[in-house]
């Protein structure tokens, strides 16, 4: 009934090329939205994911998207998945329909509203997370990067990675690019690399990207390379048919991991893996199953019923949000005034085909 | 019974009705020639024999099968050709491989030479531009090759669009002589033509083709010495 | 001095002379004729005059302006227009739209005026319609005016060529075999619409034909061409009585 | 003849109160609260697919050129009224819109010019894949635009890094991020975009309607029937073959200006291949030459996927179906024959009732 | 050394574009039409191998035999179904557009089907790499294989259109279809084994492409169409060896430009080169010049 559920929008890329990320999002919220409901939904009344709101990663459709959801009745949304159709949602939804992305990590994504909030890191946050880390530990002196230039994601990453890298005692020996329109050759990129001298080798892209890219760097002789991921890495085990020795040794800064012996990680990976024909949970499903959470946490806070304005839900919502404080699959999480997340990413290293958590 | 024996044939390009119901028929080595003004309907009537137009009504029965129903490509098989209006050569290939082309139902390779040598002696000049791509051809030139290739298949009937369209006086002549040859040597002849006086001296019968509908046939000759005829297509 | 004048034309493709040291001269006025056997280089000429193909060698005259090499458009503007064999019109446009692009250059706004119909637009446009159905009147085509090019009969298409050619307003009209599928009635018709055109707007007209009745019946004067070479020349009469003229062309 | 002067311009007429009509009825849904939010928010869209597909049909249909590169000059006039917007944000809203829609027109129109004039030497479908590459190029290098300003005037770079902006600057153009926020400067005119698309729709249409019976529109059409011909009357192919593809770039350049101020984001990765292809679509399906078509086609395959939201994974794969037999309904001889024959029953039955 | 180096990399990469480019040529040569859903049956056909390989336990030769089977009939019944009631339309660009969503329907499909995520390709041809001076360069066995297969498919592919009699009805056809239809050629056979023959090759493409570059997904097709078609034009269209050419052309091309100028800007490089090219020879490098007889 509708004055008894909560009608939750996802918006995301469930067709075209960056579906595998929307379609993670949106099965995980399911999975969650389950859960939820079997432990008290929001705040005692249920919960109920609408239909995907595909936007195939583009701002224009993730407005149409947007728009549709909330005929269906949304009154919260998840989402979106990507950074740019967020940026174009959130001025939409600004001080209006409560927005909670897992997974948009450009800046803009949640600066419209206070109404806006953020799971994951911010790319920034993520490009100078890892240059500190690789610096503080002593990984390497000489860096190399590959992204994807045509992305905002990546190349946000790039961008902060590079201008960290000096002060945390970092020399980048090359910066190369690549786009979504070449994007399975990279051999000479590769080279250049290789030839640079680099010890290690940044890999701030998606992990369907990564996981040529790796095969091609074993190809040419780049195994004594290290090589360093991002939360975009992690899903790269999950590759079917994916020759996991060839992730042997990757690092990753991400906040999750599915071979965690957590108990809740392992109880979530079982979960969506037997609603969704044993696909491994990715981390924007992560993310996402902690958006649900952390939405029930303020949700059951702020003592929101279903048959609020949106803008009434939104205004309680993200007040209670300040307050909330979440021990999730991605680890210990608190919001700040701005939406962002405050927490810890944690180094993972691969190591017989499985997350290996380090210092 | 007929060789080719049409009936009441109906043809339509989009709602336009362009043959009205013709009938006719045409009879194992005759020379049957085909009149009319601009727009009457004769190249439909030859389109329509050889089945790149569909019928929407009629009956075209050709060697006692009904060719309405039969695949185009088939219809040459049976043995009927056609020198279409405009020529139609392939621009981009040479004389010799439009000559190949048009005996691309035969198969043995001894009797498709003879026929090459045989439209080589009728037609020297397309021997003498055997390599040429045959878009470049003149516009004469590359009828001559239209009716070569229609002959390399060795017909039993040959439809013909205006063959003389673009002929000079010589060759004109000549092409009738050559139409008379092709008659002699066994193959009926389905002959359009805007010379008609022409047409019908060679001609054995003739119809007459108007806006769509058949007003006139009878023995070449006598519509030759017809008043209305001579008045409305031989100018005099 | 002619109006004109061509002096040791000639164009090579490949290994073939396709015309080679073609003169002739024409006065104005005049109705001139071009035949000779299939492949002996008439059209090549046509499209050496109208800058379609640029002359190996030679020197083309129009009304004492040296127009040879240049361009189609050029060659227009200075004053030469032609049918085609193979007819070439503007299938897709209406009758009347056929022979107003031929008035293009001679009833003239400009594209803005179009866009923002400034009185100059509605001005010229009338007086482009009045021109144009003045035209297809000649030719017996303004029934027609509306019906799109591409569907009119073969004849009337070959009628309109020239009407589009006649519009240009040119001081010299090359046509190419216009009477190609026509009966000899219509073939009639056609020969009078020429002397008409020849006659009423002073037009120079060099034509190619197969059809000796339309040769006979309206050209002053004939050239013959056999490969690529001039044959004989002069007066229509005796140029066709000429033997030469009768083993290589007319026959019999 | 006289007929025909009023056909054409009845026609055009038509087409302008189909867009009206389309306005008020708009304008009075949503007055009375029942347009829905989907709908609302596809008014702009809708227009800007409108004007794209309008103008692309000046080049495909009237001037008979394939341009696989429509979106380029789409993506050139969205980020160059964007940049302007934001550089000059502190002149009022409203001269700032218009000076903003005149500015992607003359400078996608300049792209039109700088592409179309070694690009309409080509033919046929090496001209297409050329296009589509000017549509790539410019997409791979506004992709590595960086573009800010600060008290020193304006930046431009091809990272970030070397951009350096001083304290207190603003950087606008961020590579692939592209630039955001270029609706939030327009708080004031924003609620008036559907009726300033609607307007630019009128404007489009008026411009082509009237190019196209005009002089020069005969000319164009002209080089598309028959090259060889329209030159020897007199006709200068290259030069009119180059007004239709700047027109109709400038025009694309407005879609695209009304595209960026909508949305408030703006990505470069939209501007593909694709986006040329579904304008295409657009046209092919509406008809070549048709503009009354091109718009319906327009409204309908645009909205069509967005209608199709409640099929869930299911839509694309319906949507791809309806456009296949879309696509043969209205262009298969044999559809277009059946169609004939059944309008023609359809006269046949009404005359004779008129008779009884 | 590095030179080289780049050299085999781009050829590497340019034998999977001409290997595509063929298949797309031949289609476009006689059917006179942009098949755009040329790359997505590519990507059937890698789906395909993968899924009789991992899920059916099939060999590789099998699977790659079904494979191009499988692409070879459904070539067959989507130019039945969507191309052929188009085939006398009035424009050629409708059947365009009826490809394009052929293309989307394939595509969402495969979604549907195979889901979203990457999947990482089998290893199904296994050939040992090459090295050359002294291991400094090192040719892949799939690079070998992918070369040798292009090669021995364009030998072929000009046989078969020059030599025999289905090839030369398919030049006939692609001229004038009705005059063709005169001749007795069976108009629709031809243009149906046409789409076989060109889906057929896209079923090895998609193998091949799928050993070089082992992921799959269900757009996995759809850039390198694209980029096939760019060098099918750019050799010529139509032509086969200009497709065979021109996609090794362009993979060089990408590479040099990525090497020597900026991977940021490759893209861009590469295509600029094509409108250069096209601008000196306005039908491709091996695109026949055609003056049109007036
Ligand atoms: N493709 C077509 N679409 C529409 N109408 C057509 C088409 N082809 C021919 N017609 C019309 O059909 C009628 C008959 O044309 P057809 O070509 O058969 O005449 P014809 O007797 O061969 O004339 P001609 O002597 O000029 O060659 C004409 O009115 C013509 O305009
Ligand atoms: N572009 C070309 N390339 C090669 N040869 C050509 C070309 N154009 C014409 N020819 C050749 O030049 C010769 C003259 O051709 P043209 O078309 O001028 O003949 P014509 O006198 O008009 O003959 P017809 O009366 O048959 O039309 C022919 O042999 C033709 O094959
Ligand atoms: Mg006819
Ligand atoms: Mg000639």
């Amino acid at each position: 009934d509708d004055a008894e559920t909560f009608k939750i929008g996802v918006i995301g890329p469930m067709t075209g090329d960056n579906a595998q990320y929307g379609l993670g999002v949106y099965h995980a919220a399911q999975v969650a939205a389950e859960e939820i409901n079997a432990n008290g939904g929001f705040n005692g009344y249920n919960v109920e994911i609408l239909d995907a709101g595909d936007d195939q990663a583009d701002p224009e459709k993730a407005v149409n998207a947007y728009n549709d959801l909330l005929d269906k009745g949304m009154q919260m949304l998840c989402g979106t998945v990507t950074s740019g159709s967020c940026i174009a949602v959130g001025a939409e939804a600004a001080e209006s329909t409560f927005l909670f992305t897992p997974s948009a990590t450009a800046v803009d994504s949640i600066t419209a509203g206070s109404n806006e909030f953020r799971m994951c890191f911010t790319d920034p946050a993520q490009g100078t997370k890892s240059a500190q880390y690789i610096g503080e530990h002593g990984l390497a002196t000489k860096v190399a990067v590959l992204y994807d230039s045509s992305a905002d994601y990546n190349s946000g990453i790039n961008d902060a990675f590079v201008a960290a890298a000096e002060e945390n005692g970092l020399e980048v020996v090359a910066d190369e690019a690549y786009t979504a329109d070449s994007n399975t050759d990279f051999s000479v990129q590769l080279k250049k690399i290789k030839d640079s001298g680099a010890e290690l080798l940044f890999l701030p892209n998606y992990y369907a990207d990564n996981a040529l890219i790796l095969q091609q760097a074993h190809d040419a002789g780049m195994d004594d390379i290290k090589k360093f991921g991002v939360d975009g890495m992690d899903g790269i085990l999950g590759v079917e048919n994916f020759d996991t020795s060839l992730a042997e040794g990757v690092m990753l800064l991400t906040p999750f991991s599915t071979t965690s012996e957590d108990e809740k990680t392992q109880a979530f990976v079982k979960a969506y893996e037997d609603a969704n024909k044993d696909e491994v949970p990715n981390q924007f499903a992560a993310d996402t199953y902690d958006v649900l959470y952390a939405m029930k946490a303020a949700a059951d806070a702020a003592e929101i019923t279903p048959d609020m304005s949106n803008e009434d839900i939104s205004a309680a919502m993200s007040e209670a949000m300040l307050s909330v404080e979440l021990d999730g699959l991605t680890g210990k999480a608190k919001w700040t005034e701005d939406g962002e997340c405050d927490k810890e990413p944690k180094a993972f290293e691969i190591q017989d085909g499985a997350y290996v958590e380090m210092e | 019974m007929s060789m080719l024996e049409v009936k009441d044939l109906q043809v339509y390009y989009g709602v336009i009705q362009a043959l009205k119901g013709i009938s006719f028929h045409v009879e194992q080595g005759e020379v049957i020639a085909l009149i009319g003004a601009n727009g009457a309907g004769k190249t439909t009537t030859l389109q329509t024999l050889t089945g790149i137009i569909p019928a929407k009504a009629g009956s075209i029965s050709f060697g006692g099968k009904e060719l309405t129903k039969t695949p185009a490509h088939k219809i040459v098989e049976m043995g009927m050709a056609h020198v279409p209006e405009g020529r139609r050569v392939f621009a981009d290939m040479s004389v010799y491989e439009n000559l190949l082309m048009g005996a691309y139902t035969r198969k043995d390779r001894n009797e498709i030479a003879q026929s090459l040598e045989m439209v080589y002696k009728r037609f020297p000049r397309l021997k003498e531009r055997t390599g040429q791509r045959a878009g470049t051809l003149s516009g004469g030139e590359q009828q001559m090759l239209a009716m070569g290739r229609a002959l390399m298949s060795k017909p039993k009937i040959i439809l013909m669009d205006e063959p003389s369209m673009g002929l000079s006086p010589i060759f004109v002549n000549e092409i009738f002589d050559i139409i008379k040859e092709v008659s002699e040597s066994g193959t009926t002849v389905l002959l359009v033509e805007q010379n008609a006086k022409k047409a019908l001296s060679i001609a054995d019968r003739a119809y007459v083709l108007e806006t769509g509908s058949i007003t006139l046939e009878g023995k070449a000759d006598d519509l030759l010495h017809d008043e209305s005829v001579q008045k409305a297509y031989l100018g005099e | 001095m002619a109006m004109l004048e061509v002096n040791h034309l000639a164009i090579q493709f490949g290994g073939l002379r396709a015309v080679d040291g073609f003169n002739v001269s024409i006065e104005k006025g005049q109705l001139y004729g071009l035949i000779g056997p299939n492949g002996a280089g008439k059209t090549t000429i046509f499209n050496l005059l109208t800058g379609v193909y640029k002359p190996t060698e030679g020197i083309i005259r129009l009304d004492g302006q040296d127009i040879t090499g240049k361009s189609t458009i050029e060659i227009n503007k200075a004053g030469i227009a032609r049918t085609f064999q193979n007819i070439r019109l503007f299938k897709n446009m209406p009758v009347l739209d056929n022979v107003k692009v031929g008035l293009h250059n001679h009833h003239s706004y400009s594209t803005l005026t179009g866009i923002l119909r400034l009185p100059k637009y509605y001005k010229v446009e009338k007086e482009m319609n009045e021109k144009a159905m003045e035209i297809l009147k000649v030719f017996d085509l303004d029934k027609e005016a509306d019906t799109l090019a591409g569907n009119l009969p073969y004849g009337k298409q070959r009628k309109l060529e020239i009407a589009r050619a006649l519009a240009t307003n040119p001081k010299l009209l090359l046509l190419d075999e216009p009477a190609a599928g026509m009966n000899p009635n219509e073939t009639q018709e056609l020969m009078d619409t020429i002397r008409f055109v020849q006659k009423h707007f002073g037009m120079t007209i060099l034509l190619i034909e197969h059809d000796m009745k339309l040769i006979g019946g309206i050209c002053e004067e004939v050239t013959v061409l056999n490969f690529g070479q001039v044959l004989a020349q002069g007066e229509t009469l005796k140029v066709l009585k000429d033997p030469a003229v009768v083993t290589a062309y007319l026959g019999e | 003849m006289k007929k025909t002067m009023n056909k054409t311009t009845k026609n055009n007429f038509i087409n302008y109160g189909i867009v009206i009509a389309i306005f008020v009825i708009v304008e009075i849904l949503s007055g009375t609260g029942n347009l829905s939010r989907l709908l609302t928010g596809l008014l702009v869209p809708l227009c800007v697919y409108t004007i794209a597909a309008i103008s692309l049909n000046l080049v495909v249909g009237f001037s008979g050129e394939l341009s696989l590169g429509h979106a380029g000059f789409m993506c050139v006039g969205a980020y160059s009224s964007a940049l302007f917007s934001h550089i000059a944000s502190d002149i009022p809203q409203v001269p700032r819109f218009i000076l903003a829609i005149l500015i992607g027109a003359v400078v996608a129109a300049v792209f039109g010019v700088i592409i179309g004039i070694p690009v309409l030497r080509l033919r046929g479908d090496y001209l297409a894949i050329v296009t589509l590459a000017f549509g790539e190029i410019i997409k791979n290098l506004i992709n590595i635009l960086y573009v800010g300003f600060d008290e020193n005037g304006l930046h431009v770079a091809t990272s970030s890094a070397n951009l350096k902006l001083a304290a207190g600057g603003k950087q606008i153009l961020k590579g692939a991020l592209g630039i955001s926020g270029t609706g939030a400067l327009y708080k004031d005119v924003k609620h008036y975009f559907f009726p300033i698309g609607i307007i630019l729709v009128l404007l489009t249409l008026f411009i082509v309607q009237n190019l196209v019976n005009s002089r020069s529109g005969r000319a164009i059409m002209a080089t598309r029937d028959n090259r060889i011909a329209a030159e020897s009357v007199g006709i200068d192919v290259t030069k009119f073959k180059l007004l239709a593809f700047t027109i109709s770039a400038a025009l694309a350049g407005v879609a695209g200006v009304l595209y960026a101020h909508n949305l408030s984001m703006l990505k470069v990765s939209g501007f593909d291949y694709n986006m040329s292809i579904l304008i295409l679509v657009y046209v092919v399906l509406g008809g070549i030459g048709n503009l009354r078509g091109s718009m319906i086609a327009a409204i309908i395959l645009y909205a069509l996927p967005e209608l199709l939201r409640g099929f869930a994974n299911y839509r694309m794969l319906i949507y791809a179906i309806v456009l296949i037999v879309m696509m043969l309904f209205n262009w298969a001889p044999a559809a277009r024959n059946w169609r004939a024959r059944v309008m023609e029953k359809i006269r046949g039955t009404k005359n004779k009732k008129e008779a009884a | 050394m590095s030179f080289l180096s780049y050299l085999k990399d781009g050829i590497s990469l340019g034998s999977i574009y001409a290997i595509i480019a063929l298949g797309y040529t031949m289609v476009y040569g006689i059917a006179k039409m942009l098949n755009f859903a040329h790359g997505d049956v590519i990507m059937v056909g890698a789906y395909v191998i993968l899924t009789a390989v991992t899920r059916g336990g099939m060999s590789p030769v099998l699977a790659v035999a079904l494979s191009v089977i499988f692409c070879t009939v459904l070539g067959m019944v989507i130019e039945k179904v969507a191309y052929s009631p188009l085939r006398k339309a009035s424009s050629n660009l409708a059947v365009l557009i009826t490809a394009i969503g052929v293309s989307y329907l394939l595509q969402n499909l495969a979604l549907l089907i195979f889901g979203a995520d990457a999947k990482s390709f089998v290893t199904v041809i296994d050939v040992p790499s090459v090295s050359l001076f002294d291991g400094q360069l090192v040719i892949k066995g799939i690079t070998i294989v992918t070369i040798l297969s292009c090669i021995v498919i364009m030998a072929g592919l000009m046989l078969f259109v020059q030599k025999t009699k289905p090839g030369r009805a398919m030049q006939a056809v692609s001229e004038d279809r009705d005059a063709a239809q005169l001749m007795g050629v069976n108009v629709n056979a031809t243009i149906s084994m046409t789409f076989a023959i060109g889906s057929g090759l896209a079923a090895i493409a998609g193998l091949l492409l799928c050993q070089t570059y082992p992921t799959l997904t269900p757009y996995t097709g759809a850039m390198p169409g694209i980029k096939a078609f760019v060098a099918a034009v750019f050799g010529g269209i139509g032509s086969i060896p200009g497709a065979m050419v021109g996609g090794i052309l362009l993979g060089v091309i990408e590479i040099f430009g990525k090497a020597y100028i900026s991977s940021q800007v490759a893209d861009a490089i590469c295509f600029a080169v094509l409108i250069v090219v096209l601008l000196v020879k306005p039908t491709g490098l091996f695109g026949k010049n055609i003056q049109e007889k007036v």
